[in-house]
């Protein structure tokens, strides 16, 4: 599209995945009504799920996934050095995600219990944060592809994406969604960032806080919450750590 | 006003009547909670059977019939770096059925704003006037306080108002539109003591209110501006939005517009929103003219039963107390109002 | 004659996960064959230990982004199995046709994203938008069909929502029109089919042992019977001698073995072992492409998969009938956990997928246990992998010839590397 | 099937109305429409601001058009958003209109990247306006802060324009520093007009600065006013405005005589969306423009 002028620029892209499900990867070829569309304003230069093309060649990095080995920070630094624009796609790579519950275990142990004689490489699940800078953070397990394609958009246009600062609640409400504590669950949903259109609540599940958390969330009175309605720490904790975006918080 | 009744067989005929010609949206149960309670919607129904009138009070109020969450306010179409503006409001007709007295205060409360004023809204009004509108009276909700903000009886706003009467229902008429859907069944003329059952059943609905003191809020309002009550509950608000979302009156929103992924069409869309939420009065550059949730929840309140006081001498609020049920925090009208009442006197 | 060949992918290109291909033949002696999985481990099992039920389905999802749906149902059926639950009839109908959309999803994916560019000679979908735009097309409304099945059902397309202890949580809506659009992908199908026919699939071929779900009246995907075409037979639980685990130094994902040094799981074992049970009209198509079973070209797999397209689409049409006439029944049953041990089998789009679970008193498990089909394949792709250089190595190859060829026999498997290394 | 109900085509009705003044504000289907408007021309100010000056393309709605000194636009880039601007130019001038920008969020920064020519929409004018006319032969302070200058160059025009009509004018500007100055080409061109006293000034001045530095309110020293005959606009941050307005009180200048402009974030400006209120008073219907009192008992706005 043409318009004020301006001719869009096509973003050279890369896709690259390190410890993950790759799922955030798929959503990039999901919203299939759009897809060809969207594939369409990038030029995808590197995408190894989908493509066979393996150029260096790009100005921004969509980045799938945790650290956890050697290799894979070495990869990563040689990505940030050759990217304009790094981009954390997903709870993996902006938090850590589900990866970061093995980092309170013994690693060694685990090791031999799964691998036996021949124990794997690991370490400690990191986010892509805690290794290279980072340009910006699309949380989701998995990432909306609609807001996905809105920050492309943006990229293409190069100018700010914000963020829905509210949690969420609110868009379970404009779903006409009964709330989860009401049905008897937890849900983290009053202090998790919205943006996501509420999946899960409207699935009758309670928010696990996979977008990590809202701005300004009020969580002392979600403890409060919590605790009136009788939720034990080992609960609160499984919700809190499942992907690892409330480090630190309960 | 015109009054007929109808016998509890006629009005099925009559709601057949309607599901047969147009969509009809209705109070519908749709689950139950934690407590088993059950929990009732406004939703569009196929068959008579899914009509819950006997319901206390639906989760979300009617007021999403007439204000989507969002709504498409323009469309545009791009070609050779030029664009053309569409603009399509509502027509098909429907009816809502079973609204209590609040609800339809409600809408009148909107009216005030939406469809009077300077600026008229067009998508409001063609919604409102497309919308054919069946009352009942109920017996005070649990938590509700109508009857203090004057939104416990209804006199307009409405086509057709039922009193049920046992084996019939009072029928109060408010329009020509009314009147006609209302004689393609047999409905016959009240009687003596059909006025006196009615007028019975409106002292035993009237009996059941419990009073909350609202005298001189608007003032005290003022008073307490820099109160502790606002401290005390502002310090629990989760800036969720909830209460906006579920309340029949809140109509604040923003806009935002998207480009679709081919590039070819640009939409203008209107998301309600909540002067709850964070950002609410944040302008261009960052500052934030209510950075605090104390400040957020004030204005709320605020708004609600002194601003619109005082442009037409009436609050927002229809107490039908729907944003205290769903706040997980626990803030309600009646404890906010109670402690402002009773903040300043030891 | 003398001849040498190199072949080093690192990476393979269009595959779930990290793998790499190592070839090296001198003097037309394969010196080396290899299929190496150098995924990085996440240690699920581990991490399960501790967890509440409720959270279990939830967590194994995320072993992988492709078949979430198949671990969160392996997950239920373990958790549910080990509580001593059935669910409610219309909620396994339900859970079927979540099956079926991701069945639909993820083999569209691999034929037409990850599989179709070799048989295109292209190296992605991506210059197919130009080149081929009504294949592309055409691909994306029946994957997007297998998304939206997904979404009726587990409320979003990945990472399922709805799908919980117990049954279904969320009412399905639209079902008249996802019949609708049922109904006409049949005609997308037949086009797949004509596009499948014109690509030529390599003819190789190497004895193996196919392991998969025993039918009883259905084509198989959720529970039941283990089975294998050489014979061996297991109920459910037994998983455990039916896959025989173990680790080899050069790979993260673990081996398996049955009655010979390898086995393959997925769309060709589902067909070999069950033929007898899927749609007529997908068995036409079969024979239309020459596969009867048992076949033993891994190759074949990519058409296996067809025409299991063709027969989940019927089967879901069925089941949208029988859950459009039960409307108002219910779709969940009340859990109360308990001490025990369970074991859940799905047929996922690559294969057989076992989840087991010890659960102490409280509804927190104790021990976990998942055995994932491309775990179950990495095998049999490495000794194929050598059979398939033996065989066409001395016939004039190049190296770039060998790579590709290569790599498409691993395609052909459809590997959820990510997956075998959980 | 029986038709129980008619649809009800609120086009009509809005048809039938009748226009209440120079703009559609009372054109209930127009509610919405924008004027689609053509940057006939964009001028550098300094790094953060342009001006643009934009034409309605359409030639009716273009000679109907007509704004009070003070009053805003909504500016919408279609697929981009829609944002409040406060007219820049002459309220005499009916060719085009000059907003000048800020780049701040998102829809300016896509406006600061338009190309001349682009086709913009405007909706407007909405809100209050400085009033000019109780004005009338008393003296002028037009008092600015940063980009405060921007809404006040509209008085700032009618005020020269019709000059005969005013006693003594002042116009005073303050920014920061000397690059943040606005309209700096037009300074010689207001300070040559015989009995307009311009004074500029900076809080840090530079090398090639050869002005006055200091507060605004340092300006006002050099001023003598006679408070019984003197109006003052002040557009400007709310701080600088407060700190003006406090020392003029002290001059004795009435507070229902001073009139600041205010910025809120508004959504919608026909008084809906609520999102400019302060506490209760919308600043899109009721302002942007108030004077003193009045924001004095908003409690929100300073």
């Amino acid at each position: 599209m043409k318009y004020l002028g301006i001719e869009p620029e096509v973003l050279k892209i890369a896709v690259f995945d390190f410890t993950g499900c790759e799922g955030c990867e798929l959503q990039l070829a999901n919203k299939e009504e759009t897809v060809a569309d969207f594939l369409k304003v990038l030029d995808v230069v590197n995408f190894r799920e989908i493509s066979s093309v393996e150029g260096d060649d790009y100005d921004i990095a969509l980045i799938e996934g945790a650290v956890t080995r050697g290799d894979e920070i070495t990869r990563l630094i040689q990505i940030r050095k050759q990217a304009r624009l790094l981009v954390a796609l997903g709870s993996c790579a902006c938090f850590g995600g589900v990866n970061r519950l093995k980092n309170v275990l013994d690693l060694n142990k685990v090791n031999r219990e799964v691998y036996g004689k021949d124990p794997k490489e690991t370490l400690p699940a990191r986010a892509i944060k805690e290794i290279v800078p980072v340009d910006l953070e699309i949380p989701g397990c998995p990432i909306n592809k609609d807001e996905l394609e809105r920050i492309v958009q943006h990229l293409i246009w190069d100018i700010p994406f914000q963020f829905p600062v509210y949690p969420v609640c609110f868009e379970c409400k404009q779903r006409y969604t009964t709330c989860i504590f009401e049905l008897g669950q937890l849900c983290l949903g009053p202090i998790t960032r919205g943006g996501c259109n509420a999946p899960c609540p409207a699935g009758g599940l309670g928010c696990y806080g996979c977008r990590g958390p809202a701005a300004d969330p009020n969580y002392s009175e979600f403890f409060t919450i919590a605790r009136e309605r009788g939720y034990k720490k080992k609960e609160l904790d499984e919700h809190f750590n499942f992907f690892g975006g409330f480090e630190g918080v309960g | 006003m015109l009054f007929k009744t109808l016998s509890k067989p006629e009005f099925r005929n009559l709601v057949d009547l309607l599901l047969g010609s147009t969509e009809v949206i209705a109070p519908k149960q749709i689950g139950v909670n934690n407590d088993g309670k059950p929990l009732h919607h406004y939703l569009p129904v196929q068959e008579f059977e899914e009509i819950d009138l006997e319901y206390e009070i639906t989760e979300y109020s009617a007021k999403s019939y007439f204000l989507p969450f969002r709504e498409n306010l323009s469309s545009c179409r791009f070609e050779d770096d030029d664009w053309t503006q569409e603009i399509h409001y509502r027509l098909q007709p429907r009816v809502l059925m079973g609204l209590h007295s609040c609800d339809i205060n409600a809408l009148l409360k909107l009216d005030k704003v939406l469809a009077g004023d300077r600026f008229p809204s067009p998508y409001f009004i063609s919604r409102r006037r497309n919308t054919f509108i069946i009352g009942i009276d109920h017996y005070p909700c649990e938590g509700g306080f109508c009857q203090s903000v004057g939104a416990d009886v209804v006199t307009h706003g409405f086509d057709l108002y039922l009193t049920d009467l046992g084996d019939r229902y009072f029928v109060a008429i408010n329009s020509d539109h009314g009147y006609n859907v209302l004689m393609q069944v047999d409905a016959k003329d009240t009687t003596g003591q059909d006025n006196k059952d009615y007028l019975e059943a409106r002292q035993r609905i009237a009996s059941k209110f419990e009073p909350l003191n609202m005298h001189n809020l608007p003032n005290l309002m003022d008073i307490e501006f820099e109160s502790e009550v606002w401290k005390r509950w502002g310090k629990k608000c989760l800036s969720c939005g909830s209460c906006t979302m579920v309340c029949p009156t809140c109509y604040c929103y923003g806009v935002d517009e998207r480009v679709s992924m081919d590039g070819r069409e640009g939409a203008k869309v209107k998301q309600l929103y909540s002067c709850n939420l964070l950002d609410f009065a944040a302008v261009a550059g960052g500052h934030n003219f209510r950075a605090d949730r104390e400040t957020r929840l004030k204005y709320r309140y605020y708004h609600q039963h002194r601003g619109f006081m005082e442009t037409y001498e009436e609050p927002l609020c229809v107490g039908c107390n729907r944003c205290g049920r769903v706040c997980l925090a626990g803030i309600n009208p009646p404890e906010i109002i109670r402690d402002l009442q009773t903040e300043d006197q030891v | 004659m003398k001849l040498d060949l190199s072949v080093d992918v690192h990476h393979l290109t269009r595959v779930e996960g990290h793998g790499n291909i190592m070839v090296q033949v001198r003097d037309g002696k394969i010196q080396e064959a290899r299929w190496d999985v150098v995924e990085t481990p996440r240690y699920f099992e581990a991490i399960l230990k501790g967890k509440h039920y409720t959270s279990a389905g939830l967590l194994t999802a995320r072993i992988c982004g492709i078949c979430s749906f198949g671990h969160c149902l392996a997950s239920l059926r373990a958790t549910e199995n080990a509580f001593g639950i059935s669910i409610p009839e219309r909620a396994a109908w339900l859970r079927l046709l979540a099956k079926h959309g991701e069945t639909l999803q993820s083999h569209c994916l691999h034929l037409f994203f990850l599989a179709a560019p070799d048989f295109l000679n292209t190296s992605s979908v991506i210059p197919l938008l130009e080149s081929h735009p009504e294949v592309v097309a055409l691909a994306l409304r029946l994957k997007g069909l297998g998304n939206r099945l997904c979404e009726v059902t587990g409320g979003r397309a990945t990472h399922p929502v709805s799908l919980q202890v117990g049954g279904v949580t969320l009412m399905p809506e639209g079902l008249g029109s996802l019949r609708d659009e049922l109904q006409h992908s049949l005609d997308d199908l037949a086009m797949a089919v004509e596009l499948f026919h014109t690509f030529e699939i390599p003819d190789f071929v190497r004895e193996t042992e196919f392991v998969s779900l025993k039918g009883e009246n259905e084509y198989p995907f959720i529970g039941g019977r283990l089975i294998s075409s050489d014979g061996v037979e297991h109920a459910e639980h037994e998983y455990l001698p039916m896959t025989n685990e173990y680790t080899d130094k050069n790979n993260t994902s673990k081996w398996c073995k049955l009655s010979r040094e390898s086995f393959a799981v997925g769309a060709l074992a589902r067909f070999n072992n069950n033929h007898h049970l899927i749609h007529p009209q997908a068995l036409d198509i079969a024979s239309s492409f020459g596969l009867t079973p048992v076949c033993h070209n891994p190759f074949m797999n990519n058409i296996a998969q067809l025409v299991e397209c063709v027969h989940v689409v019927h089967d879901s049409i069925r089941l949208i009938d029988k859950l459009l006439e039960s409307d108002s029944e219910p779709t969940m049953v009340p859990v109360t956990p308990r001490a025990g041990e369970g074991v859940g089998a799905v047929e996922v789009p690559r294969g057989i997928l076992y989840h087991s679970y010890k659960y102490d008193e409280k509804g927190n498990i104790t021990k976990a246990d998942c055995v994932i089909p491309t775990t179950q394949n990495n095998a049999n792709i490495h000794y194929s992998l050598k059979d398939l250089v033996e065989q066409f190595a001395v016939q004039g190859m190049t190296d770039e010839k060998l790579e590709l060829l290569c790599s498409m026999l691993v395609r052909a498997y459809d590997p959820c590397v990510s997956c075998s290394v959980h | 099937m029986t038709e129980l109900l008619h649809p009800y085509d609120i086009t009509q009705e809005a048809d039938i109305m009748q226009p209440l003044d120079f703009n559609r504000r009372s054109r209930l289907k127009h509610v919405d429409r924008t004027f689609k408007s053509e940057i006939i021309n964009i001028i550098r100010l300094t790094e953060m601001e342009k001006l643009f000056q934009v034409r309605i393309l359409d030639d009716t709605a273009r000679e109907r058009f007509s704004f009070r000194p003070g009053q805003f636009v909504m500016v919408e880039v279609p697929g981009y958003g829609e944002i409040p601007i406060s007219i820049s130019s002459s309220p005499s001038h009916k060719g085009f209109i000059e907003l000048c920008i800020r780049k701040a969020g998102l829809v300016t920064t896509i406006l600061h990247k338009a190309r001349r020519g682009a086709p913009i929409g405007i909706r407007g004018p909405f809100g209050t306006h400085f009033p000019i006319e109780k004005m009338r032969g008393c003296n002028i302070l037009l008092i600015a802060g940063g980009l405060g200058l921007a809404p006040l160059r509209a008085p700032i025009f009618h005020v020269i324009e019709n000059r005969s009509n005013f006693k003594d004018v002042h116009i005073l500007y303050g920014t920061r520093q000397p690059s943040m100055l606005l309209f700096n080409y037009q300074y010689e061109e207001w300070d040559r007009i015989a009995d307009i006293d311009l004074k500029v000034t900076v809080e840090h001045g530079d090398e090639s600065w050869t002005g006055q530095v200091g507060m605004i309110t340092d300006l006002l020293d050099e001023v003598d006013i006679a408070p019984k005959e003197t109006y003052a606009i002040i557009c400007g941050p709310p701080v600088m405005f407060k700190f003006v307005c406090n020392r003029l009180t002290k001059e004795g200048i009435q507070m229902n005589r001073m009139f600041v402009s205010l910025e809120r974030r508004m959504h919608c400006g026909m008084g809906k969306c609520c999102r400019c209120n302060i506490g209760s008073t919308y600043t899109c219907l009721s302002g942007p423009v108030f004077d003193y009192w009045t924001v004095l008992n908003l409690k929100e706005a300073i």
